[in-house]
């Protein structure tokens, strides 16, 4: 039983904290809010420079990590910095899934996705799946040695920026069958494929995409057909490891900011943090952080494990730290009062980030379900 | 005891329907029913159609042109606004500075002020809080200096809900910064277009403008806008914090709010079958409906008691602290239900565009709404003064 | 509108008031809890002869009252005092179902019920039943002439003093359906009926109750055969009000025991109703208090209402005062500390009353549950 | 990162376990099952098996006959016997007095109370709290004079656990009242034959003895008997505080009562269906044991920290909260699922009758143990006083 970073993974927090402390400042955060690209082709490079992509991928697919407890330390001083950059998108999901089924041909694109040159985008969910991993009603169909693909994807994170979009679809079965989808890769400039994109709450943009007969290269699946579902649930597990994850880091900050305002922040002439009332719901807070850090560490721990242990334990914390990030982010706002409802200030946009982290593979009652689900088994 | 409404209240719920059946404008309540943000225009209009039943000052004395309503009549007045998803009065001119003119101001400044507060020739703001003056509101620093016929204002206000559409504000200031805390504070009139005035939007996390900060450098004020006697306006501040308190439960908005999660999660599939039917999610629901059927007869009991001329006490505390939670929870319930299409930001359909949603209806503005809502437990007294004023009364005791 | 009391339930309650507290003192009332009977006949005696019985029948009845107001406002007081003699399971539900469902010979008891010399139980939840009140396996059969009944009933409050016990059983139809159960008038001593009592944690007594072959008259039967669930659930309703009135009154005895404890306890050199931490949660107690109050009237005043808004009222009224007791007793022992956790402490005999009511015709969840269905029908 | 435990932690855990299964008499391991109160001739025969074994003082160093095992293999064993339904170690005098003497007693005090304790001739209970001194420890009254050769002590000593079977106590007394509270108290041991002494019976509210007062009448102490330094007690009672805070969590506790929980959801029938698949119940079971799981790891973080010599420090405050909130949701699932069956009060069984139970199995204990166990958060230090620590350390707020 150990619970320190090994050397490597604590260099790795280092670097990216520092990093990201020096560069990613609020102001600058703030620039790429109001930005029409919704992230900073700069920064992206330079925390691909930095290695960050790398550490999400293993040796073997070219990087130098891509364990649970490396996409927990990067996500986690993501979280803390809040920011918005496609890290998730891109890499754990959209590089995760080529490294998991793509041919040595497909493979190629990986270098390119970690040195942070090519972008990509998961388009799975659909308008009316809401967080259903299985309600895929997008087609797939051969046609004269082609795939021709239809139906519309939801909410598909960093599609504008992709140059690929990993798009799942039906080969056979029904809407919530789990046998019969596969994945594609598509060019972005695919014709047929058209995106209607819009900002997110949060920082980072997403698009709803249509897919009109669109026409791929037999070569454009990845992996066997109609077998994708496996992957895709053990991706989303992943992605959970790193949006827990990612709420810690910005619940970190929460409590921090707050601890800060509490100690200079005067009204009846001494500082609110000298309140008990006050100092007892902060150390509440604190107490609920600690928790969400051990699920955190379990979920991480336990995502190359076998399915159902990595499935439970992923449930597990995303359903504790969904509640504590309720929790944390209301109560944090709540004790700094007017001053953290303006946009400007570093809580607002952190408070979305934990907020909004709900939204995506699952809120806490979708968790809770699974939850019960599985230990009911 | 007797939980209906009397026949008279009856009719008079039905006069209040009929009328806005009549006049409210269908577009206008859809624009409240979607939780888009409202324009000055907007606004405006409908204080001209209330004004024109006679209905736009439920509160005011008859003399000023009020209805002079009671408690129970301003409640079904609201309750049933709220159910037609009218615009809410805009309170600044009409519920607070009014009040404190009929009881404090001179004949001059009533018979000057009230209609044209009636007419929405001048729109009023409010100048109370200050950034070092939150919770601690008696320890404003804003200064007014006499200087002859004029006070000479300097300092800041902040916080100041639609400031930008305002001509006038009303101004806590310090008269005489040598006594105690509120002792020195006088309650002014200020024309926004006097030089030296200056307004700076604040914008809120969801990206809505609809507080400002209002500077103040060498603004020059008449005396005669001086409300009541110099160093007297903490007694005035207060009495207007009281008359702030009407609707402080929000009963008609929660009702409207969960309407409106049911009417979402009936639409939303999980799992193959609505949302609503998730036990999960329903009983999220029905928590929220239990609640606030009750602190919907909570607020009844403190109107009928109002009505019979009962000060409400620390009951307004309480009804503030739970109403907030309630309606907070409301707009949690509704970021829930709209599932993934809670993330996109629509930015411009705040701002009234005529796109088409990118979600399902019901979704559009649910997250922005569920953070702009935070400021309910936060502005206005927070709910942590609200639990200190409870404490006091009922323990006793000091902070 | 009018949430004022009549002057005839404002007498009622003051008297009763004052009864209460010039005799049932924690001293009385833990004598009481230590007797072998669990209530005190004498007592009861003099509450009967102020008329606290009578006010829950109608005029009709041989009472001066019996509305759903009534309930609440004797429940309350006896709620506030902590008062244990069984005036839920004699005239609420006893009383109540020989006045709803009784021949004229068999409504001659209530005189007896009323004036406090026959006491009455209602034998009807089962081993099995939980909270299900359709849930009756005891079956009735008609032999020469005769009903017989057999079967046994669970946790059976103040069946051993009861002279007759109201016995619900199953002429006909599965265990669970609504149609098909009658209920009976069993005087104690009919051989086949056998008791195995003891006390209650909250207070007064219980028994299992054995049913083996209690042959009867055919007269013995309250109603028409097989029809009695309606009554069963009308009287179940009275019931919850009585129970979520007396839960109101000993959270306004919880609280106000906290107060005076705070104002006096002194620690670190000052009362302990100074550290404001404490005064919040005595303020958001204070909050939940009035909506249990509205609650509580909103369930009374439905009572007489049509079975949908009585069912969703009380449903709702349950549920809010279920989850409010348990805020209010876990609390109130809380801010007292030690003190509390003693025996002969007021507040842990009320602390007890508030969470055992959670267990008598349905917890929280199960009237959430009612409510979630009632609302979605 | 390596959330499994090593090799040789595996072996520690199999022969813990192996000495469990094959020593614990099946009789005892129910009686805890079921929750029933223990007599002190139990806890005295589980304890001569453990000394027999060698197991008895876990954290003693080896040269006074202890294990000396490191904080990993501490849980392990406690995890162990958690699971086994072994009654818990009584800590008075093993872990809350032991480790005072080690450290700060007298050559000839070790030599005399420790192989004492092992043995059992000795039965240790705590002398702390007072009833003007609860969370305010140090304000404490009882007073110790000296007179020649020994102390006269006189007072009252409260919440004395197992007082009544304890023919020791080790006490706080206050040895120069003229100083402020801390600096004035002294620490002392205190035979419970001495002329004087009086032990009554406190009755908790689930009717169970556990607790005492101790009263001291001119009680006469030999000056041999005082540990370390006059007027130096409160430093030895900071060091013991610590001591007493192992297993703090109780995380094997918040296991066995879940599994109980489980168990009987599973027997209980609610609309047809076990009361575990209905989803209101489920939930509440979910969220509990996805606390546990957080909570656990929290444990075996600072467990694993400590035995690298890390000292534990605020950590310790959160587990205590944490876990005394668990712990009492456990209990209040249990009361729940109980239904009907949780209002019969079994107070022969809570004394070890043999009686047939009234209701199913798991359903006779739930209700009483619901109220006894809220005392966890507030014995002890209270979940308020740990509060306080916390936010003095994160915060450097005074409270």
């Amino acid at each position: 039983m150990n619970f320190d970073l090994t050397d490597e993974r604590q260099m790795l927090q280092d670097s990216l904290r520092r990093f990201l402390t020096d560069r990613y400042t609020t102001q600058v955060r703030n620039d790429i809010l109001n930005s029409d690209t919704g992230y900073s082709a700069e920064i992206w490079t330079q925390l691909a420079e930095l290695g960050i992509i790398g550490a999400l991928f293993t040796e073997d697919q070219g990087g130098y990590g891509g364990a649970g407890f490396d996409i927990a330390v990067v996500f986690e001083e993501l979280g803390r910095a809040g920011v918005v950059e496609p890290f998730l998108d891109s890499a754990v999901l959209g590089g995760g899934l080529i490294a998991a089924l793509g041919t040595e041909a497909q493979k190629t694109l990986l270098e390119q996705v970690i040195d942070g040159s090519l972008l990509l985008a998961f388009a799975h969910g659909e308008p009316a799946s809401r967080y259903d991993l299985s309600h895929v009603q997008t087609t797939a169909k051969m046609q004269d040695g082609s795939i021709v693909l239809s139906g519309r994807k939801a909410v598909v994170v960093n599609a504008e920026a992709a140059g690929f979009l990993i798009v799942s679809a039906r080969e056979d079965g029904a809407v919530m069958d789990q046998d019969g989808i596969s994945l594609f890769l598509v060019p972005a400039d695919t014709p047929g494929l058209s995106l209607r994109g819009y900002p997110l709450l949060a920082g980072g943009r997403a698009a709803e995409v249509e897919l009109d007969n669109v026409s791929l290269r037999a070569s454009s699946r990845l992996g066997v057909a109609g077998q994708a579902y496996p992957v895709i649930t053990e991706r989303a597990a992943a992605a959970s490891v790193a949006l827990a994850a990612e709420t810690l880091g910005a619940m970190e900050t929460a409590t921090v900011l707050t601890r800060d305002y509490l100690q200079t922040r005067q009204q009846f002439g001494r500082p609110i943090g000298s309140f008990q009332a006050l100092q007892h719901r902060m150390a509440d807070l604190l107490i609920e952080l600690e928790q969400a850090r051990s699920a955190v560490i379990n979920a991480a721990g336990h995502l190359e494990g076998e399915p159902y242990q990595r499935e439970l334990h992923i449930a597990a914390a995303r359903n504790l730290v969904a509640r504590t990030g309720r929790l944390v982010s209301e109560e944090t706002i709540q004790l700094h009062g007017g001053i953290a409802m303006t946009q400007e200030y570093e809580l607002a946009h952190i408070a979305k980030r934990i907020t909004m982290a709900d939204h995506r593979f699952g809120d806490a009652d979708y968790h809770l379900e699974q939850f019960i689900d599985l230990s009911t088994t | 005891m007797d939980l209906s409404f009397s026949a008279k209240e009856q009719a008079f719920r039905a006069e209040v329907r009929g009328f806005l059946a009549d006049k409210l404008p269908p577009e206008l309540a859809q624009t409240v029913r979607d939780g888009r943000g409202l324009s000055k225009d907007t606004y405006e209009r409908w204080h001209a159609l209330l004004n024109e039943q006679g209905w736009l000052a439920p509160n005011w004395p008859k003399e000023f042109g009020g209805c002079e309503w009671n408690a129970v009549q301003r409640h079904i007045f609201e309750d049933e606004c709220c159910r037609a998803h009218a615009p809410r009065i805009v309170p600044f001119g009409l519920s607070m500075l009014a009040p404190v003119l009929q009881k404090f101001g001179s004949k001059q400044q009533q018979d000057h002020y009230l209609p044209r507060i009636l007419s929405s020739q001048d729109w009023w703001c409010q100048g109370y809080s200050e950034p070092g003056a939150g919770s601690d509101l008696a320890s404003l620093k804003t200064k007014a200096v006499r200087d002859g016929d004029t006070y000479v204002v300097n300092g800041q206000k902040t916080w100041t809900t639609l400031g930008q559409y305002a001509n006038w504000i009303f101004c806590l200031v310090r008269t005489d910064p040598t006594v105690k805390q509120q002792a020195g504070i006088s309650f002014l009139l200020i024309d926004m277009d006097t030089p030296g005035v200056e307004v700076r939007p604040i914008i809120l996390l969801d990206g809505t403008h609809e507080v400002n900060e209002v500077w103040f450098t060498d603004v020059r004020v008449p005396v005669e806008n001086l409300v009541g006697e110099e160093n007297k306006g903490w007694t005035y501040a207060k009495y207007l914090l009281t008359h702030e308190r009407t609707n402080i439960a929000g009963v008609g908005f929660s009702q409207a709010g969960l309407a409106a999660v049911k009417r979402l999660a009936r639409s939303q599939m999980h799992r193959g079958r609505p949302l609503i039917e998730n036990p999960h999610f329903a009983a999220r629901v029905a928590r929220a409906e239990i609640d606030l059927m009750a602190m919907s007869t909570t607020n009844l009991r403190i109107i009928s008691g109002a009505a019979k001329g009962q000060a409400p006490g620390v009951e307004s505390s309480m009804l503030k602290v739970k109403g907030t939670q309630i309606r907070q929870e409301i707009n949690d319930l509704a970021r829930r239900a709209a599932g993934v299409y809670a993330m996109p930001f629509a930015s411009e359909a705040v701002e009234g565009s005529n796109e088409s949603p990118i979600g399902p209806e019901g979704t559009t503005h649910v997250a922005a709404q569920y953070f702009n809502n935070r400021k309910l437990s936060i502005f206005g007294g927070s709910n942590e003064i609200q639990r200190n004023i409870i404490a006091k009364v009922k323990l006793g005791g000091g902070a």
